[in-house]
């Protein structure tokens, strides 16, 4: 029990920690300097400090969005597989309830993108409209067929299920679920070539635009929940696709387990240099990619053997 | 003797299908009813049967001469046209007035082996003819003849095929052929107003 | 009992030869004493008369009451005639005359055992009609008038032709009885020659498909009607259709007993191709008269095969209902035409006080009733209708054709349906407000027709001790 | 006659549960209404007819009520018919439901054995023993779920519903729907039962065929009653899923899976008569006040009138499937059981099922979607018309209304164990196995497989409310200052029009679905000086209609209004032939007779053919002039 709330508040702590990880190794990689690894922690200090400023034209909705943005997430951390085996953890959450509380989490994103009456938001809003809608079948299809190739529904105790009996006869599915999970991390995320975090051209931004009218803490708010965010679809990836070493001491199993974060950073990083954003209406030719691979990884685990 | 008056009957009434004139037709009309009651004379003595005596004789006197006569008496009143070309085609009707008769046996086949079913076949070809009568005509009188025409087709059924009609019902038809008449005499009267 | 049915009527042709327009407040309530003896020919059980020839039975007894009602409806309703058409007295009092006599006819035929009296009433009863048509004044009255002189007689002639043949077949087994219903009824196994009496039936059966406007012959009814003043069409529907019904009736039940399957397939397939046409003509009306008219071809078709298979029940329902609704229907035509013939939109809008308000609640009540919307009495004999029809489709051999069929019926049906919903919709809610008149006469006709169509409810049990 | 089985009863209760609300927000909507007597006497009579049709236990009482429904309910439609589109719109649906109506009978009829009176418990051995069992359960369909909306029997619902006013929307949408789908489950599971597995299939390719289609034209619609209609259509896709799955189970022989799918079904019934009500009072209530249903025209509603919209917030979070609320707890029912395929043998099904979790995914996704749109547009952000900026809250009686219905959907979530409780009673009066004992612990729902998940509707609204809260704690904590002031909007001004309307808000969706929805895209602008990028006016409008209406309906309506042309046309012959027509009739039958009753070739068919129609010919038809 202990370890499972130190592993969520390890979760917690170093959301931001990532996200600067992977700017850092781009800016690297960009030959600039790369801003220091602690530049998320500092950005968040500065806005709890900031005053808040809400626009003229919102409602209650912006002063209690927020709020639902990041609980959802918060509640989903709860239910992630554990980093060593044997520890007490709540096994029986589905893709399901956990795609529920992330859809929730961008419900209010998006309300928030309405509130103000700007133009801008609303461009955010229907983007991410449009992606999370599809976003949200491949999600609970690539789940699915995890759970099925781990013979359990639930996600954390299929992560564990992974780890005691590597699916070796299913490695075809297995992969395919990979790359659609994959895939879906970058647009759950906001990353290149769905949206790019870092743009300052409006008319190109999903994620960024939502949130063009909030500040202070309630901008803290929204940016830590798309932090943990990232956090919960690197841990989903690494627990399925890298079962390995939480058998390990908790200490040893919790860096092993960092470590592949990072890892995964790394990856993402690469992924982001190396290609140009894709203008919206492509975007679903890629949604399109996952969505077939879930479907393949699915089917060729039924055709494959069951 | 029946024989050749109903064919006779039927002589008249495919020759009041080739008519072109009105007062013609009437006296077709007259002469078909005239033999059609002698076939009823004729049936009367091989049957002995009182009703259909008193029917012969209505029909006799009634649609053998007083009817075409009232039916002059209406056109010269009316001055109704006398030309009555048919619409048929004469090229047609040849064919279609042999056929009819053709098809009235064909439809009888099966029960012609019985006493006196060719008389049904012949009835049911003159109401068919009388429908011709009716069909070729455009003048109301034509076709009212038709419709007379038809019903001495039913009369000559009821004689035929049933050895005579009850009484009763044969009165019922002719009261309700007097009222045809003065229906259709108020119908002209009523349009010449 | 049943001598004083006639003696009402014998009072109004007498009548009529005297001043009705003094006299016409009395022709309603000299019509209604028919009620008298047709009452109490109710409770009187079944008798025949003069040697045979005309009888009371359940059926007779029904259709005379049905027929009494209607007819006392159209004779309030005729009061206020002068008001929606310019007629003349002479034209009314020859009018009421023929009416008379009409309804004469229409008793001897219902009444009649002997299928020859039978025939006689019809054709009394039709060549009365021919002048009641004669009465509108205009050119196409008059050419319709023409037609149906014609035209009827010659349904009337084939029908004649038909009783001939059927007398000759049962004549040489049953000797003169064979002119009576209950006689062939009784013996029909006894008749020597099936296919006579069949081609007889066939006859028959076409002679009253022309009268009842079936196919190919539903325009000319039509037409008819709309030639003729509207109550003329309310007796059209409500009694000489029902004459010739209940003759109907009798005829098909002795060929039930012949040969069943003939039956069901000629009914059937007349019935079908009727329908068809009737549906997709009712599909493209444009005024209420033809409306009407046509649908009361349709509802013709269904009692007739709702009685074919064995639905004698819902045949007889259907058929009182028919003939309590369409009449109303008609009758009201005189108001709801009242802006010319074409204007449905608006036609029941615009009447105000307690007599116009009346007036509209029925009109629409009747013409969602006449669709068979519950509570309406034609729902359940739709439904038991129906339901005798699939019984006798799953006895047959020719389950999946027969379901077809039923199904196509329903799916026409179902067309009629949108029409008579469109053409309420249009009559109640689209158009013009414009004020009409509705006079206490014609009102009191419909709430009589109402309260009959009412009682149907009621009534299930005697009417299922008929059928059955 | 009639029954109160626990099936029945169950479904009073949901009555009851959908209408006592109603019943507030109707009083309170009354002052729109002008026919008032005509609403209230139709109102009554549709309400008792809905609990008619729940009790009848013999066809007869069936189908009466069933009628009296449909007759009500179209009254209730033209109860404001000023409207040309009112008008079309209860005709449309009229006739559609007569349809139904026609396959209901029929089907009816045909298990019952023409004797309409005798009780359903009876039909069984009837049903089983007809020659064509799958015409049975075609007719079924056919009849209930063209009542209840299902592609492609679905386009006269996005017209109808919207038509009526809001509170019969919301029974119509919300109660008589169900109703329609109480009769398919009864008749499935106490007339039809056992059935063959492609039943089963054949519901879960309509349901999933319907959850899609609904959502995706609800998203491109503008007109919010109909956005809400067309989300019925949808709900009833999600519902139809766990039928099917339900049937699938049962003919596979896996009881218990199956109750648990019909558990879910039952569960989304209720479930969306709740939410879907609440969105109609809601709309109503908008409506009411701003009197437009264009959504476009609304905006920053939620200042002016709180109350409706926090209860539309709730009805969309619960649409949407969003945890912790009752929608997705049914849905993640229904999830469940389309799990439950890993332990179906059959391989063809199997690979099928994905395809079906894919629908109610995508469905999901969209749903969201959908209701940003619709909540964002009507309630956030600037007022886009004057109507809306006039806007005040409804009355006491309407506010009553809604709150209740929110109660009822909060109770929903709260106490969906007990509600689970009660469905697997009335399940188990048709033999179904009971599971409530295996699924529901305490306040959590389980899954029936030993290895499938958990939900706890209580443990994650604690859990949200915990963490919300904490987070609202250390923002006091924190002191976090307020300003309301000017935001930067990219240097822009807000005004009513830069906002993003709800056609921008469905742009990209729209695009990417343009295939399937071919919409009527009209733009108008007037340039300048002939460059093609300025411009001083422009109107873009975008119109889709229905799926299949083009083909199915408008087909259809084109084959009858040709068919009736040439019929009429058939019809009229020249008067004065008559005589000819009879002649030939006269012939036909006699002929007719002649080759059936005696000996039947088809050589003298064929002969009797030609003959006729030289007759024809030369009689009727006659020579050309």
């Amino acid at each position: 029990m202990i370890y499972t709330l130190i592993h969520i508040a390890v979760m917690v702590i170093l959301a931001p920690l990532f996200l600067s990880l992977i700017k850092a190794i781009k800016m690297w990689l960009l030959f600039k300097k790369p801003l220091p690894l602690l530049q998320g922690y500092n950005d968040l200090a500065k806005l709890l400090r900031k005053e808040v400023i809400i626009s003229q034209e919102a409602s209650q909705i912006t002063r209690i969005a927020p709020y639902l943005v990041l609980a959802p997430l918060l509640t989903a951390l709860l239910f992630m597989p554990p980093v060593t085996k044997g520890e007490w953890y709540i096994g029986f959450v589905d893709a399901f309830t956990l795609t529920g509380l992330l859809a929730l989490s961008t419900f209010f994103l998006m309300l928030i993108g309405l509130d103000s009456a700007s133009a801008f938001g609303g461009i955010g809003s229907s983007r991410e409209a449009f992606i999370s809608a599809l976003v949200e079948p491949g999600m609970i299809l690539v789940i699915f067929a995890l759970s099925l190739i781990a013979k359990n529904l639930g996600i954390a105790e299929a992560a564990i299920h992974l780890n005691t009996h590597f699916p070796t006869h299913h490695l075809a599915s297995y992969t395919f679920a990979a790359i659609a999970f994959f895939i879906l991390i970058l647009a759950e995320n906001g990353r290149i070539p769905i949206d790019n975090p870092e743009t300052h051209l409006e008319l190109t931004m999903v994620h960024e635009a939502m949130v063009l009218d909030l500040s202070g803490w309630y901008l803290a708010l929204v940016e830590a929940a798309s932090a943990i965010k990232y956090m919960i679809f690197a841990t989903l990836f690494v627990s399925f696709f890298s079962p390995f070493g939480i058998g390990a001491p908790f200490l040893i199993a919790l860096a092993i387990y960092l470590a592949k974060i990072a890892f995964l950073s790394l990856i993402i990083a690469l992924i982001e240099v190396n290609t140009a954003k894709l203008r919206l209406f492509k975007v679903p030719n890629l949604l399109g990619i996952a969505i077939i691979f879930a479907f393949l990884s699915l089917i060729s685990y039924y055709m494959l053997g069951a | 003797m029946t024989n050749l008056f109903i064919g006779l009957f039927l002589s008249t009434l495919i020759t009041a299908l080739l008519t072109t004139r009105l007062y013609r037709l009437f006296l077709w009309y007259g002469l078909n009813s005239i033999f059609l009651g002698l076939a009823a004379l004729e049936q009367y003595k091989l049957l002995d049967d009182k009703a259909l005596l008193i029917s012969a004789l209505l029909t006799l006197l009634l649609k053998g001469l007083l009817l075409p006569y009232l039916f002059k008496l209406f056109a010269l009143k009316f001055h109704t046209e006398r030309n009555i070309p048919p619409k048929i085609r004469l090229q047609y009707a040849i064919l279609l007035i042999p056929a009819i008769l053709v098809f009235t046996f064909y439809l009888i086949n099966p029960i012609l082996h019985l006493p006196g079913k060719n008389y049904i076949s012949l009835s049911i070809a003159s109401l068919f003819l009388s429908l011709v009568l009716i069909i070729e005509h455009k003048a109301i009188f034509a076709k009212v003849i038709g419709f007379l025409m038809m019903e001495n087709a039913l009369f000559l059924l009821g004689m035929t095929a049933t050895e005579g009609m009850p009484m009763l019902i044969e009165l019922g038809i002719f009261f309700d052929l007097l009222m045809a008449v003065v229906v259709i005499n108020l119908l002209f009267e009523v349009e010449h107003a | 009992m049943l001598e004083y049915l006639f003696l009402p009527l014998s009072l109004i042709f007498v009548l009529s030869f005297f001043d009705v327009q003094k006299s016409k407040k009395y022709l309603p309530i000299i019509s209604s004493l028919v009620l008298v003896p047709t009452f109490m020919l109710l409770f009187t059980p079944d008798r025949h008369y003069w040697h045979d020839r005309l009888m009371i039975d359940d059926l007779n007894k029904f259709v005379l009451l049905v027929c009494a009602i209607v007819g006392i409806a159209v004779t309030l309703a005729l009061e206020s005639l002068r008001h929606h058409v310019k007629i003349s007295p002479r034209h009314y009092r020859r009018f009421y005359r023929f009416f008379a006599l009409f309804w004469i006819g229409m008793i001897l035929s219902v009444t009649a055992n002997s299928m020859g009296i039978f025939w006689v009433g019809l054709e009394l009863a039709t060549l009365s009609t021919v002048y009641m048509i004669k009465t509108n004044t205009t050119p196409f009255a008059h050419k319709e008038a023409w037609n149906y002189m014609i035209v009827g007689t010659i349904a009337i002639s084939l029908i004649l032709f038909g009783i001939i043949l059927i007398y000759a077949s049962a004549k040489p087994s049953l000797g003169e009885e064979a002119m009576l219903f209950t006689a062939l009824k009784s013996h029909i196994s006894r008749i020597h020659s099936a296919y006579l009496f069949e081609i007889g039936f066939a006859f028959v059966a076409v002679g009253s498909f022309i009268k009842m406007g079936f196919f190919p012959m539903n325009l000319w009814l039509a037409n008819i009607e709309r030639a003729a003043y509207y109550p003329v069409a309310a007796l059209f529907s409500g009694l000489l259709e029902s004459a010739i019904v209940t003759g109907l009736f009798r005829f098909s039940s002795l060929a039930k007993e012949l040969n069943q399957s003939h039956l069901i397939g000629f009914t059937y397939i007349y019935a079908l191709l009727t329908l068809f046409v009737v549906a997709f003509l009712i599909y493209r009306v444009k005024d209420f008269m033809r409306l009407f008219s046509l649908s009361g071809i349709e509802h013709m078709v269904l009692m007739l095969i709702f009685w074919v298979s064995g639905g004698y029940f819902a045949a007889l329902l259907h058929f009182a209902a028919h003939a309590f609704l369409k009449p109303a229907l008609f009758i009201s035509t005189g108001v709801l035409e009242s802006r010319g013939k074409y204007h449905i939109a608006g036609a029941l809008k615009g009447y105000k006080g307690f007599k116009g308000r009346l007036f509209q609640i029925l009109v629409a009540l009747f013409m969602l009733a006449i669709i068979s919307l519950p509570p309406s009495p034609m729902f359940f004999s739709e439904l038991f209708g129906f339901s005798a029809m699939i019984d006798l489709a799953k006895g047959s051999h020719h389950l999946l054709l027969m379901l077809f069929g039923i199904l196509t019926i329903l799916i026409l049906l179902s067309i009629i349906f949108y029409k008579f919903v469109d053409v309420y919709q249009t009559m109640r809610y689209e158009g013009e407000e414009r004020s009409k008149r509705v006079y206490a006469s014609e009102v009191g006709a419909l709430v009589l027709l109402a309260l009959a169509t009412l009682a149907l409810l009621g009534s299930f049990d005697f009417i299922e001790k008929i059928g059955g | 006659m009639f029954t109160f089985d626990p099936f029945a009863l169950l479904f009073l209760f949901f009555l009851l549960l959908g209408v006592l609300p109603n019943l507030f927000y109707a009083y309170g909507y009354l002052d729109h209404i002008q026919r008032k007597w005509h609403f209230w006497i139709h109102y009554v009579a549709f309400v008792l007819s809905m609990g008619g049709v729940v009790v009848s236990y013999t066809p007869l009482s069936f189908l009466f009520f069933w009628e009296i429904m449909s007759l009500s309910s179209w009254q209730l439609i033209l109860t404001d018919p000023k409207e040309e589109s009112t008008q079309k719109a209860a005709r449309f649906y009229f006739f559609m439901t007569h349809f139904g109506f026609v396959f209901l009978l029929l089907f009816f009829l045909l298990v019952s054995n023409g004797s309409l009176t005798l009780s359903f418990d009876k039909l069984h051995a009837i049903a089983q023993n007809f020659a064509y069992p799958s015409l049975l359960f075609f007719l079924l369909i056919l009849g209930f779920l063209s009542k209840a909306g299902v592609v492609p029997l679905h386009v006269w619902l996005p017209y109808a519903h919207p038509a009526a006013p809001s509170a019969v929307s919301a029974l119509m949408s919300g109660v008589m729907l169900k109703i329609a789908l109480y009769g398919f489950m009864r008749m499935l599971l106490e007339v039809l039962y056992p059935w063959p597995l492609e039943w089963g299939i054949l519901i879960l390719v309509l349901g999933a065929l319907s959850s899609l289609i609904g959502v995706l034209y609800a998203l491109a619609e503008h007109d919010i009653k109909a956005l809400l209609a067309n989300h019925s259509i949808e709900n009833i896709g999600i519902i139809l899923l766990g039928i099917g799955m339900g049937m699938i189970f049962l003919a596979l022989k896996l009881p218990m899976l199956a109750t648990f799918a019909f558990l879910a079904a039952l569960y989304h019934i209720f479930n969306h008569m709740s939410f879907k009500s609440l969105l109609f009072l809601s709309a109503g209530s908008v409506l009411h006040q701003t009197h437009t249903k264009n959504i476009e025209r609304y905006g920053g509603l939620i200042k002016s009138m709180p109350l409706t919209a926090w209860s539309f917030l709730l009805a969309a979070l619960s649409i949407s499937a969003l945890p912790p609320t009752n929608g997705f707890l049914s849905e993640w029912m229904i999830f469940q059981s389309l799990l439950g395929s890993s332990s179906i043998a059959n391989m063809a099904l199997k690979i099928s099922l994905p395809f079906a979790v894919f629908a109610l995914a995508l469905t999901g996704g969209l749903a969201i979607a959908c209701f940003v749109k619709a909540f964002g547009i009507t309630f956030l952000g600037l007022h886009r018309s004057a109507n809306a900026k006039h806007a005040t809250e409804v009355n006491a009686f309407m506010r009553t209304g809604m709150l209740l219905m929110g109660a009822v959907v909060v109770g929903l979530m709260l106490f969906a164990p007990w509600f689970l409780r009660r469905f697997d009673a009335a399940l188990a009066s048709f033999g179904l196995p009971s599971i409530s004992q295996k699924i529901l612990f305490s306040w959590s729902i389980h899954s029936l497989t030993h290895n499938g998940g958990v939900v706890s509707p209580l443990f994650l609204l604690a859990m949200l409310i915990f963490f919300s809260a904490g987070l609202v704690l250390l923002a006091k904590r924190l002191r976090i200052r307020k300003r309301i002031f000017h935001t930067w909007a990219c240097g822009y001004r807000t005004t009513p029009r830069t906002q993003y309307s709800a056609t921008g808000f469905a742009g990209p969706i729209r695009r990417f679905f343009e295939w399937l929805y071919r919409p009527d895209v009209h733009f108008h602008k007037k340039t300048l000086a002939g460059h093609t990028t300025k411009f001083s006016t422009a109107l873009y409008d975008v119109h889709i209609r229905p799926l299949f209406e083009r083909s199915l309906y408008d087909g259809t309506k084109k084959l009858l209004n040709r068919l009736s042309y040439f019929i009429y046309r058939f019809a009229h012959f020249e008067q004065n032939r008559y005589a000819a027509i009879i002649f030939n009739l006269t012939l036909s039958v006699l002929f007719g007779y002649r080759i059936v009753a005696h000996q039947f070739s088809w050589a003298t068919f064929a002969l009797e053919a030609i003959i006729l129609a030289f007759t024809i010919k030369i009689l009727v038809i006659g020579e050309k002039r």
